[in-house]
């Protein structure tokens, strides 16, 4: 139950793993709608986040995620950094200062992330990108949490397997926001990157946190 | 893959070293975060002109620093935006009084990027606005969409409002020149080969030997139509239609033709295009009254060229021929 | 092979007509044969200053004439020095009583071309020297072979010979400044791909995909060692090593560093690399005065770069620092 | 018996035919050790000495080989344009302002067209130039020329052998001269490309003569 400072620490600490493993595979799928990059600017981000936490883990579970938003924003740029760094940064904000967090500030959390990417990138369902993942996984973790007995585990649980079903829901997809919009319709039937990782981030999540 | 590297992640900085040591007179380079800096900022009075974007465009944006133009240069990663702590430090760097206008170009990242840099810029009580140019017609506009890209318009845009903030123009009067600017310039631009981005190590997209990305970008991303190999003659005659009915410009305009390479494409190639697209026009009745022609806004080692026009009139015309003294951009300075 | 061009045979000429249209200011065209030639030659009282040699070099000679640099340049077909009569031509339009200096790049075929060419114009009664010049310190020199190849010193000794020229020095001194530049200016280039030239339509050499030409040419002639492709910093320093041993440099000297681009390395390597020998150079205890970075001496799309060192005294650093205006280099002008 | 004026303009047509014809093969040659544009050149040459005499064969043999040597001096470039000039301008000098030419002519042409070539290119045998190719042609026309009724055709049948068989002897050969000099060792193994066009043209030449 990773849901002290140290627990969201060891989980972003997973993810950084993922996010290096799928490094290449992250490239590929931008390579073939965008610019080649996502996979170099996600891994430069969580290597940040990873050598910060090795200094010193904050002291509450929204000052680490709040570490993890602003190591976003300055490592990664491109479309990812801001975005994902908002995101990061909103869920930091909802969970405020607690020592723990519980189901419901866990998907409160995923709510705010969701708002602020929206808030940042204007984009809607559909259009092929990493709201295609959030979005249902929100939805997800929301039910999840309102199930008797959930555990923090259980609810991100849901929302990763959401984020893996939304993330593929978007190779069919014709891209609207983002640079895969260039290609029009040849952007169809290609997987979103930054869906992809964020399904991939969210699977970390829960299995660290179980 | 090969290229004249050490180690892929650092390909940004130790470049940034060689630009910093060739050109000690004009400028000065600040790392982590990695900005380009006039050599004499903050210049007192003056407006700071900023750009930056990914690198891998080369000149632009660090060869336009300097004198009449850039005020700093922001370089990101290879094909990736620079961050807000970078872009806040150029303009921490190079901005007074007068404020500053940030450049930006039409992606997704980097006006995100931009975007929250010049919040925390305005936080500090700096005053600070940014620009977008979006000049590509290769890409359908939509406010549902990502819109244009940012291409060949931004050498041009950079040189005017450079010019507008050195003669001593306000921030707002240097804001309306960049969107007069952006208003009435065009590209489009084509690719023969692929970049190959350094962290990557393989061509950012396939192309069969005689086959090319008609509507290319300037990242390597695939371009709207993927065509057949042309003749010179028939490819540039699409280039400049595109270019021309998009404006659309016509018979009596004035206009600045800047015919660019994309990186690896030779200058005998360039200027053979170059020719053909002077000599449809004159055809039209447009008048070439100022022309740039060279490697500007490139996409690293990738063959092909894109071209760009500007509606002139007198007060452009004025200020693209103002003094200008960057590594890239040199005239009457 | 994918180009931008029409009828290979053609693309010479084409891009000729693509430079006057863009440089109406600077120049002008002379057809068939093909010449380049300052827009207000000749010059009263001056010596002209000639150049020229096989095209794909670009902007090397055509990029160079204006004020401060040459009088005239002859373009011959891709790769292939031009004949006398067009060598001819360039003397006629630009040659008065003070005379004219021709600068060839040591390569049989340009030697005995111009050679051709200034008895031609000798028997007119003008009164024309050549110099040649031979740079390149990856080639054994012999008095039994062809010598050593003309190269990147070439771009400096135009821009020194016009200076003097332009200051008003007879041809005797013009010639011996020559010859002194040629005298302590060195060379050396590697490639990582080959150039393709129009005509041929496929690369000039095979090169594998992990394989560099240490000490390439600029006609995409094979260099003298075919060697693994190895990080910039060993690759600099090989090619530093290479061209500061020759002469010897020696702690001490001022000298001017050019760091030129073969035409397809983009400019974040060429400066990531200009920066390398920088350094190696400080160490060393050379003073780099003044430098060059830049696509200056190409071959057409070849990746690869040059390093090339002069010995500067104050002379020749007052001849550099001299007003210059071409397309290709242009300063205080 | 093309010893008239206007044999010696059929003679050039059918060289320009050969050069034409084996155009790749000279490019590639010379792609090998120098920048693969001797079969270019040489074509671009003859093409233009082919033209020159379609608008009109000039009146004496000589006259017509003067016409060969200035259209290449004046269309091929490269170090092959004045060396092939060179050696016809002085072939049309030896042959003078006769109307016909005979064997010894031939063998007196052909030996100052070698003079001029190494007069202006300083090589000597075993450079790997075509002067491996023009040598023993030179040599072997005397001979044949010497030889108690031989004609024209026999006298060029003997040089174009001769040269054939020299330009195949510069495949071992280190170069020397020549931009295949530049690659010092790595020069052996391959066939001169001016050697071979040499033997081309002779060859040509011969067989017009027949
Ligand atoms: N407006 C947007 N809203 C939400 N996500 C977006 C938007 N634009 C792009 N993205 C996401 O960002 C991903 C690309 O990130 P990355 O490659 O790192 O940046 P860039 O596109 O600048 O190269 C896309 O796959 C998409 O999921
Ligand atoms: N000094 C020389 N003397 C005689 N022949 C030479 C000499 N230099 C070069 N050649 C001949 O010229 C040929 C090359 O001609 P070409 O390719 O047309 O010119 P370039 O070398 O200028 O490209 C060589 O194969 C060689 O036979
Ligand atoms: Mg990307
Ligand atoms: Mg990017
Ligand atoms: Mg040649
Ligand atoms: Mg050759």
């Amino acid at each position: 139950m990773g849901c002290t400072a140290n627990g969201v620490a060891a989980a972003l600490r997973a993810a950084a793993e993922v996010v290096a493993e799928h490094r290449v595979e992250l490239i590929e799928l931008d390579r073939a709608i965008g610019d080649a990059d996502h996979g170099e600017n996600m891994n430069r981000g969580f290597v940040a986040i990873v050598s910060s936490l090795d200094q010193s883990v904050p002291g509450t579970p929204g000052a680490v995620l709040k570490l993890a938003a602003t190591t976003l924003i300055s490592k990664v740029g491109g479309a990812a950094g801001p975005l994902y760094g908002t995101g990061f940064l909103r869920a930091a904000t909802s969970v405020g200062t607690e020592s723990e967090v519980d189901v419901k500030t866990v998907a409160a959390a995923l709510r705010a992330a969701l708002e602020g990417v929206q808030a940042r990138g204007k984009a809607v369902e559909g259009d092929k990108t990493m709201v295609d993942a959030l979005l249902p996984a929100v939805a997800a973790a929301e039910q999840a949490a309102a199930t008797e007995g959930a555990d923090v585990a259980a609810v991100l649980t849901a929302a990763a397997d959401a984020a893996a079903k939304g993330a593929e829901s978007t190779v069919p997809l014709v891209a609207r926001k983002g640079r895969a919009s260039y290609l029009g319709e040849r952007s169809a039937g290609h997987l979103d990157p930054g869906a992809r990782s964020t399904a991939l981030i969210l699977g970390a999540l829960a299995r660290a946190a179980r | 893959m090969k290229k004249i590297i050490n180690d892929p992640e650092h390909v940004v900085t130790e470049s940034l070293r060689g630009l910093a040591a060739a050109h000690a007179d004009l400028l000065r380079v600040q790392y982590d975060p990695d900005v380009v800096i006039r050599a004499d900022a903050p210049v007192a009075g003056k407006v700071a002109v900023i750009s930056g974007g990914g690198s891998g465009h080369e000149p632009l944006h660090a060869g336009f620093v300097g004198p009449g133009m850039l005020d700093a240069a922001v370089p990101g990663a290879v094909f990736t935006s620079p961050t807000p702590d970078a872009v806040q430090a150029a303009v921490a760097a190079t901005t007074g009084e007068a404020g500053a206008l940030l450049i930006v170009k039409n992606y997704t990242g980097d006006v995100l990027n931009f975007e929250t840099a010049a919040e925390l810029a305005a936080a500090e009580g700096l005053e600070v606005r940014s620009v977008v140019i979006d000049d590509d017609v290769a890409v359908a506009d939509s406010t549902f969409t990502a819109g244009r890209r940012g291409v060949g318009g931004t050498v041009l845009l950079e040189k005017i409002a450079g010019a507008a903030a050195a003669r001593g123009d306000s921030l707002d009067a240097v804001e309306a020149l960049a969107h007069k600017v952006i208003g009435q310039v065009r590209s489009i631009g084509v690719a023969l080969t692929a970049p190959t981005v350094p962290h990557v190590g393989s061509p950012s997209f396939d192309l069969a030997e005689d086959e090319i990305e008609f509507g290319i970008g300037i990242h390597g991303e695939p371009g709207r139509e993927r065509t057949k190999a042309e003749p010179a003659d028939v490819l540039v005659e699409r280039m400049v239609r595109a270019v021309a009915e998009d404006l659309p410009f016509t018979r009596g305009d004035r206009v600045l033709l800047f015919t660019n390479s994309m990186g690896g494409t030779p200058m005998i190639e360039l200027y053979l295009a170059h020719g053909i697209a002077e000599r449809l026009l004159a055809e039209q009745g447009i008048t070439v009254e100022r022309r740039l022609v060279g490697p500007y806004i490139t996409s690293l080692e990738m063959q092909g060229i894109s071209l760009t026009l500007l509606k002139l009139d007198d007060e452009l015309t004025e200020l693209w021929d103002a003094p200008v003294h960057t590594t890239a951009l040199r005239w009457r300075a």
